[in-house]
């Protein structure tokens, strides 16, 4: 594997494809992430979106093509809990947190630290790590929720919760499905800049409809459509493409 | 006067051994209420105290517990698998008290805290066997021996095995089969035995099939279209009880083996039907062999203890042996020093009408061989509770008491 | 037309609690016939709590609900559904395992059997639906998903729509599609529509009326005319 | 006297018709049955029939129904008619004034009864009756004897009807066969026959054949190519009877799981009181058969039909009741599903229990469910085989129950988001209720099937439950498809096993396979996929 | 966030109690006379000890199904296995002082014919071998079939179903008397352990103060389990368990960590429960008792450990109780009592105390019992 694109990207997929029951969710994907980039995706409904980033965290496995991590790990080899491991983190389109613990204990498990099942057994917590979710909470801005039943907590305030334990897993590329839905303007306002901030140091992914968040990330956007690459490119020079415009944003 | 001696009741009313236990409580009830009426024992009444072990081993070592130490019974009538008298056993030895055990089982076995009523291998399965063998039986050459996979059986076929060999019947002409408790799909083992059955020689099974498996076994057998004529079953643990629960005509013709059936024709019998009858105010409730055991023992145990003058249990333990008390087939059962009692042996035809006609019977009655002698383990043992032997298990072979503790 | 006087709807100071909790204080709300009312307010104010108790998927403590003038505060949910109540909750609950035309059909149960069947406009307004028909709905994509919801709701032939952030996850172009289906259906006249939103520039183009919801209460309402942006804008922000 | 003797006797009793009658040797015959002793019957036999007497076939008749009765004081003999008037063994005249009860029945055992169907047997070889003359072939073809065949030369140059012919055809073979003598051409026709027959029996009689002490090599080598050639085809009867045995346990499995695929599979409620709605469903078909004996004999063989809508209705209405009284307020909490159904399955056991006695309770079969039949070298019970079309039907309509109705559909709904149905203006409460009734009463149709195979007692159930589960999970929770191919799939994999394993390592060997083959589709055999299942 | 307080006021004082009880009921019932109004009888003693073996056994089962959502309808089997292995201990002892009164064999064996110890029994004559033993055949039966099974992703049902396959495949394996451990009848007639009479008074009073101590080990041992991170990692699984995976958590090993853990739990009181009850046969590997010990847990309160154990204790103490009081009616009491637990105490009797002391505390999470039942039973489809 000595592909220079490949070995200088951070996430490499080409000509993904993956189909359910016969229906072809993706038919050759391919897509280049460096390090530290923040790339955004759109595309209608039904696209790939989720799909790609189900292929990329081990959760489907491809019936073809080539996903590879850090130029070098194949991630069609790798489980879940390796994946993570290896420094992927995601946020779920639909919220899902760890209903029964606490809002803290959901940002304490999601910290980065050792993940082995006797490391947790026995294992100290880092004397930082109560600062470290003390900040993300504040930053998520549900200190005041701190000691809620994760469950009981609105819609948006779980998208919150889950966005605070992707940062508290602190992992080398985010992958962000939806942030913002069911946010206010201002909320996505607050996201948009929360991600921004990340993306100085880590890959961010990030998968929205909201063009207005979109323009506000300012990076390059992807479009899908029908399990492939639309387009690519600035979201000014994209959402002039008419193909885009049919497919996606209307008239 | 004015205080009651307690009388433990042991038999599982609930869980898979209620459907015969049950009625084993009721008849206890019988006695006692009887006994009573006839002024109760040594002057003073008895009362039976029931608890259900609910066919769970450990609750029966529990209950026995129980009923010794804290309801301060002068004995208990109980048990009917083997399992539950394994497990009640220590009890008993360690609490120094007295088990009635009414069901017949596998023999191998001589405690002094028990009293086994009920048969061992010699008085039920050897004879039913010797009939089968006799030109009355049907000169039956090929054996299958057909069983529940459990102690009782195994033990007994093996005894059963290494007799029919003694007897010259060659290893081929001997099937063995066991079936997990409670099954209920006979389609194969049936057709196996049928497949057995027709290589020209007399067939029989002898089955040690137990409680709830029997009657898809005989369904399966009416299905199958054997009939006794072609392939006789003589059956150890089917009863007038289980019977009321089948529809007898496809089996009629097979048989039974046990020391008494309802429908032997002595005035002792009769009465005790009658009375079995008024009491549980059903004029269809059968009886049954164990009951008959549980009558013997009861009765004996009551004779004993007018004997000793008490109702300590090692004066009565002592006192049991050489009691002899009427059973219901007209004749008497002595309590032998072996804590087993003589019993004739009957072998009975299924009727239509869910009853066993007698078709054969010892000529008199059987001593029980509580060791058997076609054992290689058991050969040399003996057991004899009378000072100064006092032994359960005495070897004849090298003249002492084996396993003293 | 009665709905000139008396709302179809009238939420009037109603509470609610989780446990020990209240979501919702003295909420009151009204909507009518051929006109959308739109319900604002940032994240864990209370919005789909005030829908839920409208649906009757949580009891209420204080205040009542009524439907058309009958008092329904009491009535169990699917008893609200038959006296026309259609409702588009939030993360689209689609039956998982029932395929696109099978969740469709649950719409038959609240109308009689002359209605049992699929009214054509829901494949006008969701084309999408009517290629996937034997799909499974928990197969589809989430603004698919969300689609479905709608159509199947207005299955019930409702005459108050219920909508809890009907536009969350849904592509640009199919977001103006629901925001002309709203308009369509406002302009049949023969239902009243009330709306949950966050999305500001959507909510403002189709309301006839706001309620803006902060900490459990409302605290601002009454027809777009009379709203001022910058006032509501300041309530949605943190 | 040997019984074929007593065949050869007896046809030539009936053949020399009216042969004149001894009186004397009659009455002695005839005290023999008084004596009350299996040998002395034994002989009774042998002379009545040697006497000729024209009541004999009567007499003999009557003994092996049970119906010949002696008076112990005066050593007189008679037969009850089925009317129940008794006639006098000696004459056959009706002997009225008779005190019924001071007579004892002449008692029997199977070594009598033998040699009466063979006497009576052979009476029926030359039957005007098709069928009787038929079942006495087939007896003379399991009890070959070389002296019967004479008799059996006789009928054959009397019979006409082919299929008796054949019959009698196999029977002679047999003989021929097994008697070790005849000339060759004889004896390889026989084994011919035979091979044609091609079952245990002829087998069994084809190896004799070889094994007879004066067999030519060409007998020796026609019977070992015959001997051959049946093994096979047995072995190939055998595979397909084992499927069938599979079959047949297969749709128990079936039948006792379906119902629990409904308030398990589809509603997600543990239901540990599923057996007893199974047990009262045995109960019900219990109680109506002694109804309908009771009130409508007529209808007895009918009581079993109409025993599966009542057993319907009984189970599903306690199901009914059970859901609106306990399992509606546990939805959403199906672990304690099992903590109360437990309960309610101790209630019911011990309810039954109080009301019925521990004891298993007689259900007879109906005619068209006794017996068996054979289809080449299958032998089917009658009772499985409508076991088996009896529980298809069942599948099948539950199917349409399910995919076919506006029921079906919004249980389905309910099941999957209850708070979502209510809201689309499903009645939930009124679903469950059904939806549970009909899983009870499924289950309650199941106990009307399991009446005729296993015991009606109180724990009818419990013996069901694991199984019922087990057949459940693998086939996929909530796939009926998926619970019919692993119930009948299971239950074919045990018939094969059993023959090799016997009958307590198969179950094992199935249990241990279940385990392995959840490793590979941890979401039984036929697994949803995709999205939808876990979200 | 992490719950430092491992045992928590009730915690401390359900230990308090079981060694106050390890102390002072062995000297009440030797030290007193049997008159007196101290004594407590050697069969309230015994009874006791069984009922401390059945809560160990329920704590165990708790510390996979109420923490980590593995309803393990297969407990049983490890407590069986356990108790086999203390059983053939026993065995050994008797020596030459069985029926038979050959040294080398137990008496099953002697008229099963067999002619030397099969291997499976060799080393059993030592009591710390048994002990090893009915720690690590359980525990090793729970690592295989946890890891395969975990690893395969088998959950809810489907894991629920197995673990009762297992079982039940045991109970019919170890009926069979080919398996050389005394068929139907199984183990019994025990007479010492480490050379001191199993029937006597003072050995009684010690199995009962072991089996306290066991307890209140097994409690410390899951309370901190429960309450490190690992016992938080381990709720998140039962909640939900793919999400974990995506947080990098590898789920397989903590599962089967959990279930080999629980799994010598119950091994242990397998172990203790033989001696005190004085026999041991295969219907210790019935499929319904390893339900009845889930429903114990329930009653008590799943994932309130204590209530685990208090509800063993309730339910066999009813049991007890009502067997001997009502025996034709006793399976209507036990059944209603089920019934209407579940009906009106919806999380165990503690999961009542905890919400009447609700208002003082919110409590940790790992405390409360509500899990998405999703967990355990997939989500139903229709066909
Ligand atoms: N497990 C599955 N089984 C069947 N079809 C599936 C499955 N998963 C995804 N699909 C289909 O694949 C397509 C892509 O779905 P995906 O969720 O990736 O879309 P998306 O781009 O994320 O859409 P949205 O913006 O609505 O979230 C959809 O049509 C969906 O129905
Ligand atoms: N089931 C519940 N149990 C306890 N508290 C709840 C529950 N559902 C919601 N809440 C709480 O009630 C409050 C109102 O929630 P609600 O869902 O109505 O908010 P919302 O306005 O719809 O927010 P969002 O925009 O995030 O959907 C929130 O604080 C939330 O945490
Ligand atoms: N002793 C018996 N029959 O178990
Ligand atoms: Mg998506
Ligand atoms: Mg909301």
């Amino acid at each position: 594997m000595t592909d220079p694109v490949l070995t200088s990207s951070l996430l490499y997929l080409d000509d993904v494809r993956v189909s359910f029951d016969g229906y072809k969710a993706l038919r050759g994907l391919s897509l280049v992430l460096a390090p530290n980039e923040m790339r955004a995706i759109i595309g209608p409904n039904g696209a790939g979106k989720t799909t790609m980033m189900d292929v990329i965290t081990g959760k489907t496995r491809p019936d073809e093509g080539t996903v590879f991590f850090g130029g070098s790990v194949d991630l069609t080899k790798r489980d879940e809990a390796e994946i993570a491991e290896l420094g992927i983190g995601r946020k779920f389109q639909k919220p899902t947190v760890f209903e029964n613990h606490s809002v803290d204990t959901n940002v304490a498990l999601a910290l980065k630290a050792p993940r082995g099942a006797f490391a947790t057994l026995f294992g100290r917590a880092a004397r930082d790590a109560r600062e470290k979710v003390d900040g993300i909470l504040r930053r998520i801005r549900l200190w005041d929720h701190r000691a809620r039943r994760a469950g009981d907590l609105s819609h948006g305030q779980k998208q919150w919760l889950e966005i605070g334990m992707l940062l508290a897993q602190d992992p080398k590329l985010l992958l962000v499905d939806e942030p913002v839905a069911g946010m206010t303007d201002s909320e996505t306002a607050t996201t948009a800049e929360l991600l921004r901030e990340i993306a100085r140091d880590h890959a961010v992914v990030v998968v929205e409809h909201d063009m207005a968040f979109v323009r506000d990330l300012g990076v390059k956007v992807t479009v899908l459509h029908e399990g492939a690459v639309l387009a690519e490119g600035p979201l000014d020079r994209v959402s002039a493409d008419p193909r885009v415009v049919e497919v996606y944003l209307g008239r | 006067a004015g205080e009651t001696v307690k009388v433990g009741v042991l038999h599982s009313l609930s869980g898979t051994m209620a459907i015969s236990e049950t009625t084993l409580k009721d008849v206890m009830l019988m006695l006692i209420d009887e006994q009573n009426k006839k002024g109760g024992v040594l002057g003073q009444k008895l009362e039976a105290v029931v608890v259900d072990p609910a066919s769970n081993w450990p609750l029966f070592a529990e209950k026995a517990r129980g009923l010794i130490s804290q309801d301060k019974v002068a004995a208990c009538f109980g048990c009917w698998t083997s399992v539950s008298r394994k497990s009640v056993l220590p009890v008993f030895k360690e609490l120094d008290n007295i088990l009635f055990y009414p069901v017949q089982y596998e023999g191998e076995e001589c405690e002094r805290n028990v009293f086994y009523t009920g048969a061992a291998p010699n008085q039920q399965a050897i004879p039913a066997v010797d009939y089968l063998m006799s030109a009355d039986g049907g000169a039956v050459k090929r054996w299958v021996l057909a069983g529940t996979d459990y102690v009782y059986p195994r033990t007994t076929n093996k005894i059963l095995e290494a007799y029919l060999k003694l007897k010259g019947v060659a290893a081929e002409d001997i099937m063995i089969n066991y079936t997990p408790f409670g099954q209920s799909d006979w389609q194969t083992i049936v057709s196996d035995i049928k497949k057995f059955g027709s290589a020209g020689k007399k067939t029989a099974v002898v089955s040690t099939i137990n409680g709830d498996a029997n009657v898809p076994f005989y369904k399966e057998l009416g299905n199958q279209n054997i009939k006794a004529t072609d392939i006789p079953v003589v059956a150890f643990s089917v009863g007038e009880e289980e019977l009321a629960g089948m529809d007898t005509k496809p089996l009629v013709g097979h048989l039974t083996a046990w020391n008494y059936f309802e429908s032997i024709d002595t005035p002792e019998n009769k009465s005790f039907i009658d009375r079995w009858h008024a009491f549980t105010k059903n004029p269809k409730r059968t009886t049954n062999d164990p009951m008959e055991a549980h009558y013997i023992g009861f009765n004996a145990w009551v004779k004993a203890v007018e004997k000793a003058g008490t109702f300590k249990a090692d004066p009565v333990i002592d006192a049991l042996i050489g009691v002899s008390v009427p059973n219901l087939s007209g004749g008497f059962s002595t309590v032998m020093p072996n804590h087993h009692i003589t019993k004739p042996v009957y072998i009975g035809e299924i009727g239509a009408d869910g009853q066993m006609n007698t078709v054969w019977q010892t000529p008199g009655l059987v001593v029980a061989q509580e060791w058997s002698p076609y054992l290689e383990g058991s050969k040399d043992l003996i057991g004899d509770w009378r000072k100064p032997m006092s032994c359960g298990n005495y070897n004849v072979k090298l003249g002492k008491c084996g396993g003293a503790a | 037309m009665a709905g000139e006087t008396a709302p179809l709807l009238d939420v009037s100071s109603i509470d609610l609690f989780y446990g020990a909790a209240q979501a919702l204080r003295r909420v009151s709300l009204t909507a009518e016939l051929g006109r959308v009312t739109c319900v604002l307010g940032r994240n864990g104010v209370g919005k789909s709590s005030l829908l839920r108790a409208v649906v009757g998927q949580q009891p209420i403590r204080g205040g009542a609900i009524r439907l058309g003038g009958e008092d329904v505060s009491r009535l169990p949910t699917h008893a609200r559904a038959k006296r026309g109540i259609g409702y588009v909750p939030q993360g689209r609950e689609i039956f998982p395992l029932l395929t696109v035309k099978e969740n469709l059909h649950t719409g038959f149960a609240p109308v009689g059997r002359a209605l049992h069947h699929v009214p054509e406009e829901v494949f006008e307004l969701f084309p999408v639906l009517k290629s996937m028909m034997g799909r499974r709905g928990g197969d589809l994509s989430g603004g698919q998903q969300q689609q479905l919801a709608i159509g199947r709701a207005l299955v019930t032939r409702p005459k108050l729509l219920v909508l809890d952030e009907p536009t969350e996850g849904i592509q640009p172009s199919v977001i103006k599609d629901i925001g002309r289906a709203i308009d369509y259906l406002r302009g049949r006249g023969d239902m009243a529509i009330v709306l949950v939103e966050q999305y500001f520039e959507f909510a403002r183009d189709l309301a006839d009326s706001f309620a803006v919801m902060d900490r459990g209460a409302v605290v601002m309402a009454g027809a777009k005319a009379d709203m001022v942006e910058r006032e509501v804008r300041a309530h949605l922000s943190v | 006297m040997p019984r074929t003797a007593i065949v050869a006797a007896l046809l030539a009793l009936l053949c020399a018709a009216a042969a004149p009658a001894h009186a004397a040797p009659v009455d002695d015959a005839l005290a023999h049955f008084t004596a009350d002793k299996f040998p002395e019957t034994d002989r009774g036999i042998d002379e009545l029939v040697a006497s000729g007497a024209p009541t004999a076939p009567a007499v003999l008749g009557a003994l092996g129904d049970g119906r010949l009765l002696f008076d112990p004081g005066s050593h007189r003999v008679y037969y009850a008619e089925a009317s129940g008037a008794l006639d006098d063994a000696a004459t056959g005249a009706r002997a009225d004034g008779v005190a019924q009860g001071a007579l004892k029945k002449v008692r029997l055992n199977n070594g009598i009864r033998s040699k009466l169907a063979a006497a009576l047997g052979g009476l029926d070889l030359l039957s005007p009756d098709r069928a009787k003359r038929l079942a006495a072939a087939d007896t003379a073809f399991h009890t070959p004897d070389p002296k019967s065949l004479a008799a059996i030369d006789a009928a054959l140059g009397r019979e006409t009807d082919p299929a008796a012919k054949a019959a009698l055809l196999q029977a002679r073979a047999a003989v021929v066969a097994t008697s070790g003598a005849g000339p060759e051409a004889d004896r390889l026709g026989a084994i011919a026959t035979l091979t044609a027959r091609g079952d245990g029996d002829a087998l069994n009689y084809v190896n004799q054949a070889a094994a007879a002490p004066d067999a030519s090599p060409a007998v020796k080598n026609a019977a070992s190519a015959a001997a051959s050639s049946i093994r096979f085809t047995l072995s190939l009867w055998q595979a397909l009877q084992n499927a069938w045995y599979g079959l047949s346990l297969g749709s128990v499995l079936l039948l006792a799981a379906i119902g629990l695929a409904i308030t398990f599979g589809v509603m997600g409620v543990i239901n540990m009181a599923h057996g007893e709605m199974v047990m009262i469903g045995a109960y019900t078909t219990y109680l109506l058969q002694d109804l309908v004996a009771a009130h409508a004999p007529a209808w007895s063989e009918a009581s079993l039909p109409i025993a599966v809508p009542a057993a319907f209705l009984v189970a599903g209405a306690i199901g009914v009741g059970i859901e609106r009284t306990v399992i509606r307020f546990l939805y959403g909490r199906p672990l304690e599903t099992l903590l109360a159904t437990w309960g309610v399955s101790l209630i019911l056991q011990q309810a039954v229990r109080t009301a019925f006695g521990p004891d298993n309770r007689p259900v007879s079969a109906p005619r068209f469910m006794a017996g068996s039949f054979h289809l080449g070298g299958l032998e089917i019970t009658a009772g499985r085989m409508w076991i088996v079309v009896f529980t298809l039907a069942v599948f099948a309509a539950l199917q349409v129950v399910l995919r076919a109705t506006p029921f079906g559909l919004r249980m389905r709904a309910v099941t999957q988001n209850r708070r979502m149905a209510s809201a689309m203006g499903i009645s939930t409460g009124r679903i469950d209720a059904l939806a549970f009734g009909l899983g009870s009463g499924i289950a309650g149709i199941a106990g009307v099937a399991l009446s005729q195979i296993d015991n009606v007692s109180p724990n009818l159930g419990q013996s069901y439950i694991i199984d019922s589960f087990m057949v459940v999970v693998f086939g996929g929770v909530g796939n009926l498809w998926g619970t019919l191919v692993a119930a009948l799939g299971l239950g074919i994999a045990d018939k094969f096993l059993e023959p090799f394993a016997g009958a307590v390592l198969a179950k094992i060997a199935i249990l241990v396979f279940i385990v392995l083959f959840i490793q590979k589709r941890p979401r039984g055999l036929f697994a949803l996929k995709g999205r939808a299942v876990e979200a | 966030m992490q719950n430092h307080r491992t045992f928590g006021p009730r915690g401390l004082v359900f230990l308090a109690v079981l060694l106050a009880a390890a102390a002072l009921v062995p000297a009440s019932s030797l030290l007193t006379p049997a008159g007196s109004a101290l004594h407590l009888s050697t069969y309230a003693v015994t009874l006791v000890g069984k009922y401390l073996c059945y809560a160990l056994l329920a704590l165990s089962l708790d510390l996979v199904w109420g923490y980590c959502g593995i309803l393990c309808l297969g407990q049983g089997a490890f407590f069986a296995l356990g108790g086999y292995a203390m059983g053939m201990y026993l065995m050994r002892q008797i020596g030459a002082r069985g029926s038979y009164a050959n040294p080398d064999l137990p008496d099953f064996m002697v008229f099963l014919n067999y002619h030397s110890l099969p291997w499976t029994w060799w080393g059993f004559s030592s009591f710390p071998y048994a002990v090893l033993m009915a720690l690590a055949v359980p525990g090793a039966l729970a690592l295989v079939f946890g890891y395969f099974a975990f690893r395969s992703r088998v959950t809810g049902v489907y894991l629920s179903i197995i673990t009762q396959a297992l079982t039940y495949a045991l109970l019919l394996a170890f009926f069979r008397n080919e398996m050389g451990f005394g068929g139907n009848n199984g183990l019994t007639d025990f007479k010492d352990i480490l050379g001191h009479d199993v029937r006597s008074d003072g050995t009684r009073a010690a199995l009962f103060a072991t089996s306290c101590v066991a307890l209140a080990l097994g409690y410390v041992v899951a309370a901190a389990v429960t309450g490190s991170k690992f016992g938080q990692v381990t709720v998140a699984i039962r909640d939900a368990e793919s999400r974990v995976r995506f947080l990098g958590y590898r789920v397989e090993h903590y599962k089967t960590l959990v279930f080999t853990l629980s799994a010598m739990m119950a091994g242990m009181a397998g172990a203790l429960y033989v001696p005190q009850v004085g026999i041991i046969n295969p219907g210790e590997f019935a499929p319904a008792n390893s339900i009845e010990a889930v429903i114990w847990v329930a009653v008590g309160g799943r994932g309130t450990l204590v209530g685990a154990a208090l509800g063993a204790v309730l339910v066999n103490w009813g049991k007890t109780y009502f067997t001997g009081a009502f025996p034709e009616y006793w399976l209507f009491l036990l059944g209603g009592l089920f019934v209407l637990v579940t009906l009106f105490l919806p999380q165990g009797i503690l999961g009542l105390v905890d919400r009447l002391t609700a208002r003082r505390r919110p409590g940790p999470p790992a405390e409360r019992p509500v899990a998405p039942e999703e967990q355990v039973l997939p989500r139903p489809v229709a066909e």
